[in-house]
């Protein structure tokens, strides 16, 4: 993404490609331009490296750990990051339980888990959605029953993404049955070897293995593992709504890599003598991408301005979430079409080979198709803005 | 003007519907596509017994001599049920490549009664689409064919016992002439067969010809013709098959619509949801009515053909592509996952979509030929 | 549009192509493939001249002074016209009111108005709309009061097209007022010189005079006027439905002369000394909307086919007029983009000179779109669709 | 990163919002635009009298020496009222070809006191947006310059008494060097000006020059670069125009939902023209996000300014156009209606998107640039 910087966000700006001038194997670039997730080992190596140059959470404020930096130096991080194909750190600590711990969790908790988070000595998943209750969390059923010190735990997640990798799980349960149904429900940290946990891999289209039912079955954790309040787990949740125009923001810097992954595909394939790059009309479908992506960098810098002037973004965060998905999905079909008909040799058998580009491509094609529907489907964030931004 | 099936092709469909619930149930697939590594060969067989393998092939090659209206009431079926085997490699442009031409016999008979899988490696990767890009030599060495290039992509070649491949005897890549079709046998190719396997299930190939001996299939040079034929005659089963699953899957997330419920009610009642599968619905109607009109346009001078199929595959990759990726998003994150049938749908019609020339190479053969 | 013909309707061709050889005036060419209506004065000349010739009601039986054409004749006719840069015909009374008249009339109506329509001594315009029901037609207000032999109208129509040349309006209004919105309504035919009738034209933002509103201000008309039984004209607008699919097809059929004057402009056009038509990006672009017409076409012959088989065609029919729609906006902007910023130009003044295609192209996409608006809008033909085909 | 107006835009901003409503309100524009054919003048001298025709003069020209953003925030208010005066040709584009060069000041000074109107003829039919692309050509003849070519379509040049016109006294059309500017009087064209009204209002020409005298303006030969940069100066308020307008027309389509009803209930309970409306929104957040990011860019480099206008000019006429259909689409029949201001709003649209470079030659600029 193209920025004008001061003197300081220059200088900034080169320490960060200093950092990112190394330790980022080519192993990594066809995966991380297709906006795959790098594998659980990979993610962590590179966590503790940002950890060891206090730079593990980029977004949280300096007591926490954080690097306390403004949203132009977030975006210098993200998109020096993006340059060296070095991949968005994994979330769900970081951004989805991370924030709430600090901004509602209690001392103890605090000073245990926060660390822990950033050193990348826990990963962890999430359990919200049930398999009745996906747009609709509201009408979560798992239950979390008083016993003593304990709360025991029993129901039905669905996708718990990495929970075969995660070593803590944060989940919503009802803690009691309320008129309304956002209320009665508590949130509630659990280690993934508690006993009556038992999880079942869901495969997905993508055939790359990111998530899981989660079974709990009478399943005891002590009641300190509460964030909060009783019954109030639904409002924290809240304080994610202003970071999730952070996570949109980082999305879209790193969706800029997909366009290297692109041009060089088509630079590449050569068709009847000419490279695919050089076709007027390849050159075009790609000219229409970067300028649909450049609006929508040119949007998260707004985002970014707002955030500078701790002013509220209304539903553009729910914009750009949108716009990302829709253009992720685009840019990696363009992708695909750059590779041609081999694109169709996903999976080598007996010892052939492989461009490294093939199968990455392809997979984060199929893998895009999902961003339309988590965290919100297109569908929900169209009802949410007509309901905030238009009165509708 | 006749555009809807006789009653011959109505049982032929119904047979194909009933064979697909019985032996490619939804339900089952991840096993079936798990199992299998060599072309579902079980499954082929059956599909012989039924007559079906020889369907395509002209009388005079030994065949049921079906029409291309017969074939697209079949592959509707496949696409419908989603059947993983490579019927339309193996039963229609292989045929359509050597029927009635010297030294085709054995393997066309060998097709018909479903013993043998065949694939063609008629495009080459710097061709684009365009079957006139052949840089694959075939030189007569004592008297033999002995054929070298590289034929990046042979759609279904992963199990093909035998290969129909294009080669040249003169001239340049993108001449009209010096073109012949040659038989190659898969154990000739040794170890020049790199199987892959695509997310659809089906099983691909890269043939690596270095001085492979090959049998001519008719006089070599003149072969370009035939093979534009070929091609377009099975693009129009293709056409049928994407039809068929998207129609599939439109049914399943229209079902899925009435049934699933959110914030106290069925997501069929969300008008926005409601018009997308009315979106879906059109689509599926643009690609019934562009497939008959590419299938019946087959028998045309070659210019109407080559327009109406390529219009065709442009339509059909487009709206098939659209329709199958709307399923998966109505139906939200059950639709991405292996389990249920239309992540599936969606994986074929992106296989479909890029098979046998994609769209910008049908796209300006239809500028061209609007000129 | 391309057809495979047998001897009978090769002939048939041939005949038609032979009378579209001549009569069809230069000036009438790009008005006609920019799907723009010619004058009334061209469109009854054109009227007179195939009633002349014993066409003057194509989709007519023969018992009603018809052709009895079959689908594929109708087909053939519409194609040599589309050809020949002719016209269709003035659809008001020849398929909205003519085929009630000759379904429900009295012998006395058919025989006054059926010839009269054929030889265009009357021009008729539709009295449906209201200013509070557009959609919701059944939400009509205008009454028809019972005195004595005559009914007194009273109300308010709107997009009364072609009211300022009219002879007759065929017109909807409240007999009396029942529980079901849809009943008490009848119809009824007026002379437009009854007194009472007042229009004030509507202007559009095509520039073009077609439409009006009609006021009815105590406007006596014979109850011999009325067409079928008091209170039932919302059901005899159910004999069009079936028609409609006719309608559409010969709309679909008459784009096709859209292409000529989008390849006319393109090859005129000289952008660096190369042709429009020769560029790539504007020859994919002009392929991918050849594509859709050919479908949409193709989807035309399968309503053709249903027609010769007696089959219904379900919402088929909609699907031909959204899609029609769609594909006439988008052949009037290409062909508005192939004549370049020169389009900006659409009114000469101080006697000033302009390509004849300027005005004509330019007005056909401001035109080209009320025709998602008019007939049901294309969101009303989702939601039939959705409703009649899907069940939802 | 700044992206919002500070206090004097906001001022601005709201300045011509008054004034847009006094002067141009939707009510009368029937009237209005029907009575004017000479470019509005009574209009112009209001304007003028507000100080807006000097804003973007330079201040060493004798203007304001409003920034671009300054001018954005006008410009805004401009399409959002549909303000159909010549400023972005008269106030932007020509001063900036013209600023700071001798020959200009009194043209620059009638400009900015607003008794003049001033057009631009520096694109020529056959170069597609392309300002290398002159045919026309300049000769010295007895030590003046005449001028000979056509200017097929000149933007509000209907109503111009002065023209400031590119012409080659060397090498070929495409050719970067050999071009110059010359200003050529109203008076000087004679019948060379042919007058046209577009569907928005505003009023172009095309002019035929026949050995016309043209005072030159700077040494001629080297005026590429400044044309290059004036034209990516006017698209810039032509953009934040066009966000105006969308805006406006978006707002009116969002309180139609809230106030018409059909089948008994406000038309904005339909969920599809919910999210109808909120892809306008998004449409509009699109435009005003690219019109930022180009506006900035207007002091970059000059590949890095071009690349952003280009992106702004293809993605805001499509944004444009698409939101203002829809706005007609949303408000049924009466949306095609002269009366309300929403079919105003999609003709200025499609005459913005094909001002100053189509889509076409805008993404060829960006691929050029990407490369």
């Amino acid at each position: 993404m193209e920025l004008s910087l001061d003197a300081k966000d220059t200088a900034f700006r080169d320490e960060v490609r200093e950092f990112f001038s190394t330790g980022v194997p080519d192993s990594w670039r066809d995966r991380v331009r297709a906006g795959l997730r790098l594998s659980p080992d990979e993610l962590t190596g590179y966590q503790q490296r940002l950890a060891a140059r206090g730079w593990g959470a980029p977004t949280w404020p300096v007591e926490y750990g954080g690097t306390g930096w403004t949203p132009t130096q977030l975006c210098v991080f993200w998109s020096e990051a993006a340059r060296a194909d070095a991949p968005h750190q994994f979330h769900q600590g970081l951004e989805l339980i991370g924030p709430i711990i600090f901004s509602y969790g209690s001392p103890e908790q605090k000073d245990y888990y926060l660390p822990r988070i950033i050193q990348a000595q826990d990963w962890w998943c999430q359990g919200y959605s049930e398999p009745g209750a996906g747009s609709d969390l509201a009408s979560l059923r798992a239950r979390a029953d008083r016993d003593g010190d304990d709360y025991v735990l029993n129901g039905q997640k669905t996708w718990t993404s990495y929970a075969h990798v995660a070593s803590q799980v944060f989940l919503l349960a009802r803690t009691s049955h309320e008129a309304r149904r956002q209320q009665g429900i508590s949130l509630i940290l659990a280690p993934m070897d508690t006993p009556g946990f038992r999880i079942n891999p869901i495969a997905t289209m993508d055939e790359k293995y990111h998530t899981n039912e989660l079974f709990m079955d009478n399943a005891r954790v002590p009641v300190a593992n509460r964030v909060g309040d009783e019954g109030r787990g639904w409002e924290y949740g809240k304080v994610l709504l202003d970071r999730e125009r952070m996570v949109a923001a980082a999305n879209v810097i790193f969706l800029g890599q997909i366009v290297r992954g692109i041009t060089d595909a088509a630079r590449r394939r050569k068709i009847r003598g000419r490279a695919l790059a050089d076709d007027p009309g390849f050159a075009a479908k790609l000219a229409q991408f970067t300028v649909e992506l450049t609006t929508l960098q040119a949007m998260v810098l707004r985002l970014l301005d707002d955030m500078t002037r701790g002013a509220d973004s209304g539903p553009r965060g729910s914009m750009v979430k949108l716009r990302w998905s829709q253009l992720y999905q685009a840019g990696t079909a363009l992708w695909v079409e750059a590779l041609g008909p081999e694109a169709a040799q996903f999976a080598a058998l007996d010892g052939a080979t492989l461009p490294a580009d093939m199968p990455a491509a392809l997979q984060g094609a199929l893998y895009a198709r999902v961003t339309s529907i988590y965290g919100g489907s297109s569908e929900i964030q169209h009802n949410i803005i007509a309901r905030r931004a238009l009165g509708l | 003007m006749e555009l809807t099936f006789n009653s011959e092709q109505i049982m032929l469909a119904d047979s194909v519907g009933r064979y697909g619930l019985d032996k490619w149930p939804a339900i089952n697939r991840h096993k079936l596509l798990a199992g299998e590594q060599d072309g579902f060969r079980e499954r082929w067989r059956e599909m012989a017994e039924l007559g079906w393998t020889l369907l395509p092939i002209a009388e005079d090659d030994g065949g049921l001599g079906g029409s291309a209206v017969d074939v697209m009431a079949l592959a509707e079926g496949l696409g419908r049920h989603l059947i993983a085997v490579p019927y339309v490699t193996s039963c229609v442009l292989v045929p359509a490549l050597i029927g009635g031409v010297p030294g085709g016999e054995d393997l066309l008979g060998a097709l018909g009664e479903g013993k043998a899988f065949a694939a063609a490696g008629v495009l080459e990767a710097e061709g684009g689409g365009d079957p006139a890009w052949v840089t694959t030599r075939a030189e007569k060495v004592g008297g033999a064919w002995q054929l070298t290039g590289i034929k990046e992509h042979v759609e279904d070649g992963g199990c093909a016992d035998a290969f129909v491949v294009s080669a040249r005897v003169e001239g340049e890549a993108g001449d009209a002439e010096g073109i012949g079709l040659f038989l190659v046998d898969r154990a000739a190719l040794g170890d020049g067969v790199a199987r892959f396997r695509a997310v659809d299930g089906h099983l691909h190939a890269r043939l690596t010809l270095q001085g492979t001996p090959a049998l001519a299939l008719g006089e070599p040079g003149q072969a370009l013709p035939r093979i534009v034929a070929a091609l377009d005659r099975a693009i129009c089963a293709h056409l049928a098959e994407a039809t068929g699953s998207m129609e599939a899957a439109t049914a399943a997330t229209v079902e899925y619509l009435k049934t699933r419920e959110q914030f106290g009610q069925r997501i069929g009642s969300f008008q926005a949801l409601q018009h997308r599968a009315v979106d879906m619905t059109v689509a599926c109607e643009e690609a019934r009515a562009i497939t008959w009109h590419a299938t019946l346009s087959l028998d045309a001078a070659p210019g109407s053909r080559q327009r109406a199929v390529s219009a065709g595959k442009v339509r059909v990759g487009q709206s098939g592509v659209y329709v199958a990726q709307q399923a998966v998003q109505l139906h939200g994150g059950v639709g991405f996952c292996e389990e249920l049938i239309v992540s599936h749908h969606l994986r074929r019609q992106m296989m479909l979509d890029m098979a046998m020339g994609g769209q910008g190479h049908h796209l300006s053969r239809v500028a061209q030929l609007s000129v």
